[in-house]
């Protein structure tokens, strides 16, 4: 019996701080056991605990795509206990992962579809994930349109800025970062992300939307896609609850029935339409 | 909990709360002028007496300190004038407290130490590390995982 | 229902037909038989609810603190606060002034319904009792007399029991039977004044260091932290607890007995002039933990050595808030020489 | 085997016997105020089957409310602490016994299978003792249990034979293969026994009021907003003991522990009444009131569990409702909403 508490060991080998407000940082681990990163297999969307013995464990989303071999991203963001206890570590620190965690996104349904990536905020990570896994020459083919709006307060809070300017400059992606509010130096787009959506009217025709970021701009951007046609169904988001299992048992992360880390933390608007409203 | 051998090589570990106009003076005082006292402590410095809130007592019993020594301002000399009288309050219901429910009233001890007396801090020192060697190592509300 | 109750309901009806109070936070039948439970009523036609007998247990003020707790006021469209009634025994009442006197409510909008008080029954020594003299069966109807109490149980068979030896321990010692400074008392018996001599503290002190350690730890050895005790006490206001903040993790949070020993000194030394000796976390405790010997010990501590007790005038300032150049201080530590 | 009698003298030769292969659990004094616990017993004069229930239920020797998952030393995991001991447990009320095997649906579903929750489980034989004399504020028979039911035992015990002799009755594997063990201390279970069993088993039955719960989870499906829960709730005090006394409640806190370099990962109870179970590090909570954890309580046991296991997660044991130090009585609270148009 496999025993789903103990955290794989992995080390720290590299740690970039994201945003100008330095309470980002994203970790880049290895795994020291090859049989570990073996078996550690994983699609955009999942998550996984990460594990400070002597702090504790907090379920993040994983950033890196496994089209990225041989290590995990993790963008964190200094909140508790543990993501300070991370954010004080350096390249080398051994620790756990306890992973992965969770159903990834809707992939099976997202084959031949046209893919509406929309974020804001620090929400963006598993979004990360999944751009560079459709993105991966070896994906590409299997989607059709894709087209990612992300959103931030300024241009200083986007993430993956590096990656960001790629994504722009390619033609497999329509790729539109925002800012809130016009900034000095700043030569893109400016507006809130449902704003945004708006103007550029994506079809809804044959696409899901996949949606990350923070609960007021997740509210102001649902009534958008409803308009653009999109179905509850085909509207996809990803929750965040306090975990501490990570695999269903210990009950602190449920939605009505369905655990955020077990069930989710990928659900359809639809599903969440019926449950309280708990998250 | 585990019995650590007590063997003659056993010294007291104690954590001294010393507020830092009085108490810490007089330790750095002691210090200066080579009066010998034991190395028994370990010294945390407050700003007052009034800091020590008894959640620090009983923490740093529980972490493994055999005694705790909380000294501040003599009465009526305090930086802020009445911080060390609203703490005498404390210490003596959290002393009383502790004694009552079966902890060796030795193991936590208050006292007034002034910045100009050293050598009072020096023999304050020596007479609780005895007490407490006395009492040998604490295990009540040690946490031993 | 007892002439106490109808008095009850009869004022409670008028504080509503007068709008006088929003609420009144009283006592109604459980749904056991042998005891009474809280309950807010909020409108004239509840007040049929409200009952008043030896069952009535609880320590009302334990529910101030919250209704006077309220989300921050926008300037301009600030809600008033509520105007509430209690029922509230003397311990209640006490528990009341100490909860105003920290500032947790204000005084003009309660309303104290003063109730005499002849002793409430401690539901476990009924238990007991009946366990004793029928077996398993459980008490479906209590019947309070002035010397008996009768039970009617569960497979049929009444009971006619002596009340003293049933009265919670807490009421043994109460030198304050009778409401003071309520707004309305209400007419009755109240209890002689009990014998506060302390002799439970008095035999707990006579025992060796060992045999007090041993006593508190094996107590303290059977919590299992569920916090009854504290979400109990009235005076255990704070919305953040010492025992369950994670930064700093004062202690840990499972029953490893260490944590739990610290848990149960810390928090009744929190209780320094305030306790009331109402006994309400002992009466919370599922697990029948004996706290008395302890708690009672703080509340000692603090007459003693401060000639404080609660729950009277609003104008003393807390114990601990407070001091006298000449308070005593036997305790401090002066090194023989030096 | 399946059936089988005991002596009431022989009770204490059985006990014997188990002991030597494994510790006996048993209601046993607790406290000064005649409560009793489950804990390890020595002989059948430690046994007492006189109350209702046990303060506790018997989740804790499966599920205990502290232990150690995984010891560490510094950065790395040193061991992990997987229980070895096997026990045998006597004396466990039906409404106990089937609340096992709602753990067991937790712990061992989901995709994960909880290897501590299972070890224990595994090695155990759980034998019930029914229960004669219900008490106020037992509903097992409102919620599709019996006081002489067996599910989640191994065995069910009754006090069918002449002059109280025990009857024994398999209910597993586990339960023969016990039978066939010690056979020599029993005799055949005779008609006679038998009848009594059933004639008590009724009798016990009808000592309790049966709540009529049907289509209750429909009606709290469709009330989730109702201004119920806020009205049953007002009284509620936020402790953890309807959740810590619940034999089906399972929710846990994980934490570690440690002194200097070195310490343990803990596995401890945690309640969905605490207002920060649910608390998020940004500062956000989505269950803030009490009338959201009460309903989360109540939705989980008799709404969600239908969904994911296809029964309530209740027993009707009955202790949350005793020792709820404000009587706030779950049956009043199911009732009033099966009662709603």
């Amino acid at each position: 019996m496999k025993n789903p508490y103990v955290p794989l060991q992995v080390t720290i080998e590299d740690v970039v701080i994201e945003n100008e407000l330095r309470d980002i940082k994203t970790f880049r681990l290895s795994f020291e056991r090859d049989e570990d990163r073996a078996s550690f297999t994983y699609l955009p969307g999942q998550f996984a605990e990460l594990s400070l013995f002597g702090t504790g464990e907090s379920p993040i989303g994983i950033a890196s795509s496994p089209t990225e071999e041989g290590y995990l991203l993790f963008s964190v963001k200094r909140t508790g206990v543990v993501t300070s206890e991370l954010h004080a570590s350096a390249p080398g620190r051994r620790m756990g992962v306890r992973g992965p965690l969770g159903r990834p996104f809707p992939w099976e349904r997202l084959e031949g579809k046209n893919i509406l990536i929309v974020s804001g905020g620090f929400a963006f990570t598993t979004l990360r994930s999944a751009i560079t896994y459709v993105l991966d020459p070896a994906h590409r083919k299997m989607f059709g349109k894709i087209t990612a709006v992300y959103g931030a307060r300024e241009p200083g809070e986007l993430l993956y800025k590096k990656s960001i300017a790629e994504w722009e400059a390619s033609v497999d992606i329509e790729f539109t970062p925002t800012i809130d509010r016009q900034k000095d130096g700043w030569t893109g787009k400016v507006g809130l992300v449902p704003n945004v959506v708006k103007e550029l009217e994506p079809s809804a025709e044959n696409t899901l939307a996949l949606v990350c970021g923070p609960p007021i701009m997740i509210k102001f951007t649902i009534p958008v896609l409803r308009e653009l046609g999109f179905r509850d169904e085909d509207i996809i988001l990803s929750l965040e609850n306090r975990m501490k299992c990570g695999i269903g048992k210990c009950g602190r992360c449920n939605v009505g029935p369905l655990y955020v880390c077990n069930d989710g933390p990928v659900f359809s608007l639809a599903q969440l339409a019926k449950l309280p409203q708990e998250y | 909990m585990s019995e650590a051998p007590v063997n003659e090589s056993w010294e007291p570990k104690i954590v001294a709360f010393l507020c830092n106009w009085c108490s810490y003076a007089g330790a750095d005082l002691a210090g200066v002028s080579r009066m010998q006292y034991p190395p028994s402590i370990r010294v945390v410095r407050v700003p007052c007496s009034g800091r020590i809130n008894p959640l620090f007592i009983v923490s740093a019993l529980q972490s493994g300190a055999d005694g705790v020594l909380v000294s501040g301002c003599h009465p009526g000399d305090c930086h802020y004038l009445s911080g060390n009288l609203v703490a005498r309050r404390k210490f003596a219901l959290v002393k009383s407290l502790l004694a009552h429910v079966g902890i060796e009233t030795a193991r936590v001890q208050f006292s007034w130490v002034s910045a100009s007396e050293g050598g009072r801090f020096a023999s304050l020192i020596e007479q609780v590390t005895e007490d407490v060697r006395k009492l040998g190592p604490q295990r009540k509300l040690a946490k031993v995982l | 229902m007892g002439e106490l109750a109808s008095d009850i309901r009869r004022i409670a009806r008028e504080m509503f037909d007068g709008k006088r109070i929003d609420l009144l936070v009283g006592f109604e039948k459980g749904s056991d038989g042998y005891r009474s439970r809280p309950v807010f009523i909020e409108s004239a036609e509840g007040a049929d609810r409200l009952t008043w007998d030896a069952t009535c247990s609880q320590n009302l003020a334990v529910y101030l603190p919250s209704l006077f707790r309220r989300e921050p006021q926008k300037k301009g469209v600030e809600s008033a606060p509520p105007r509430v009634a209690f029922v509230a025994k003397a311990c209640d009442m006490r528990s009341l002034i100490a909860l105003v006197k920290e500032k947790q409510a204000m005084r003009e909008n309660l309303i104290i319904i003063g109730v005499p008080c002849t002793g409430v029954i401690d539901a476990r020594k009924l238990e007991k009792v009946v366990m004793d003299r029928a077996g398993g069966a459980e008490v479906t109807e209590l019947v309070d007399g002035e010397e008996t109490i009768c039970v009617h149980t569960a497979d049929g068979r009444n009971l006619s029991l002596t009340r003293e030896p049933l009265v919670q321990d807490a009421c043994l010692d109460c030198q304050f039977s009778v409401p003071q400074g309520a707004d309305v008392l209400i007419e009755g018996p109240g209890r002689p004044v009990g014998d506060n001599s302390g002799s439970l503290l008095k035999e707990f002190a006579e025992l060796s260091e060992t045999e007090r350690w041993q006593k508190f730890q094996g107590e303290i050895s059977r919590c299992i932290r569920c916090y009854a005790c504290r979400q109990a006490c009235p005076m255990c206001y704070c919305t953040e607890c010492f025992a369950e903040t994670n930064n700093p993790a004062w202690i840990g949070v499972t029953t490893e007995l260490t944590d739990t020993m610290i848990f149960h000194i810390v928090r009744i030394f929190h209780q320094a002039g305030r306790c009331v000796e109402c006994d309400a976390c002992v009466r919370a405790c599922p697990m029948g933990i004996d706290l008395r010997p302890f708690t009672k010990k703080i509340a000692a501590d603090v007459r003693e050595l401060f000639g404080f007790t609660p729950g009277f005038d609003l104008e003393t300032p807390p114990p601990l808030v407070t001091f006298r150049e000449d308070d005593q201080q036997g305790f401090v530590t002066e090194p023989r020489k030096g | 085997m399946d059936k089988a009698l005991l002596q009431k003298k022989d009770l204490d030769a059985l006990l014997a016997a188990i002991r030597m292969r494994a510790p006996v659990y048993a209601p046993a004094r607790d406290g000064g105020d005649g409560g009793t616990v489950f804990r390890p017993v020595e002989s059948a004069a430690d046994v007492c089957l006189g109350q209702v229930n046990t303060r506790l239920s018997v989740k804790g020797l499966f599920f205990p409310q502290r232990e150690s998952l995984m010891k560490f030393s510094g950065s790395a995991l040193s061991e992990v602490t997987l229980p070895t001991d096997s026990l045998v447990v006597f004396g466990v009320r039906p409404c106990d016994a089937r609340s096992l095997t709602w753990l067991d649906t937790v712990f061992g579903g989901g995709g994960h299978e909880d290897p501590y929750f299972q070890e224990r489980r595994k090695s155990a034989v759980v034998i019930a003792m029914a229960c004669d004399q219900p008490g106020a504020s037992c509903f097992c028979t409102s919620v599709g249990g019996s006081p002489y039911g067996s599910d989640g035992a191994d065995m069910l015990v009754s006090q069918a034979g002449a002059d109280g002799a025990l009857l024994f009755e398999a209910a597993s594997e586990k339960g023969r293969a016990f039978l066939e063990e010690h056979a020599g201390l029993f005799a055949p279970a005779n008609a006679q026994a038998r009848e009594a069993r059933e004639a008590r088993a009724s009798a016990a039955a009808k000592k309790m009021e049966a709540l009529d719960l049907t289509g209750l989870k429909e009606k709290l499906d469709a009330a989730l907003d109702s201004p119920l829960w806020d009205a049953l709730t007002k009284t509620c005090l936020g402790c953890g003991v309807c959740t810590y006394l619940c034999p089906s409640c399972h929710c846990f806190d994980i934490s570690d522990e440690k002194s200097g370099a070195d310490g343990v990962r803990v596995r401890s109870w945690d309640s969905c009444q605490y207002a920060r179970f649910t608390l998020h590090a940004s500062g956000h909570n989505p269950r803030p009131l009490k009338k959201a954890r009460m309903r989360q309580r109540v939705m989980h046991k008799f709404s969600y569990a239908q969904e994911t296991a296809g029964t309530a997660f209740c027993s009707g044991c009955g202790r949350c409702v005793r020792a709820c130090p404000v009587n706030l009585d779950i049956r009043g609270i199911l009732t009033a909403f099966k009662d709603l148009p």
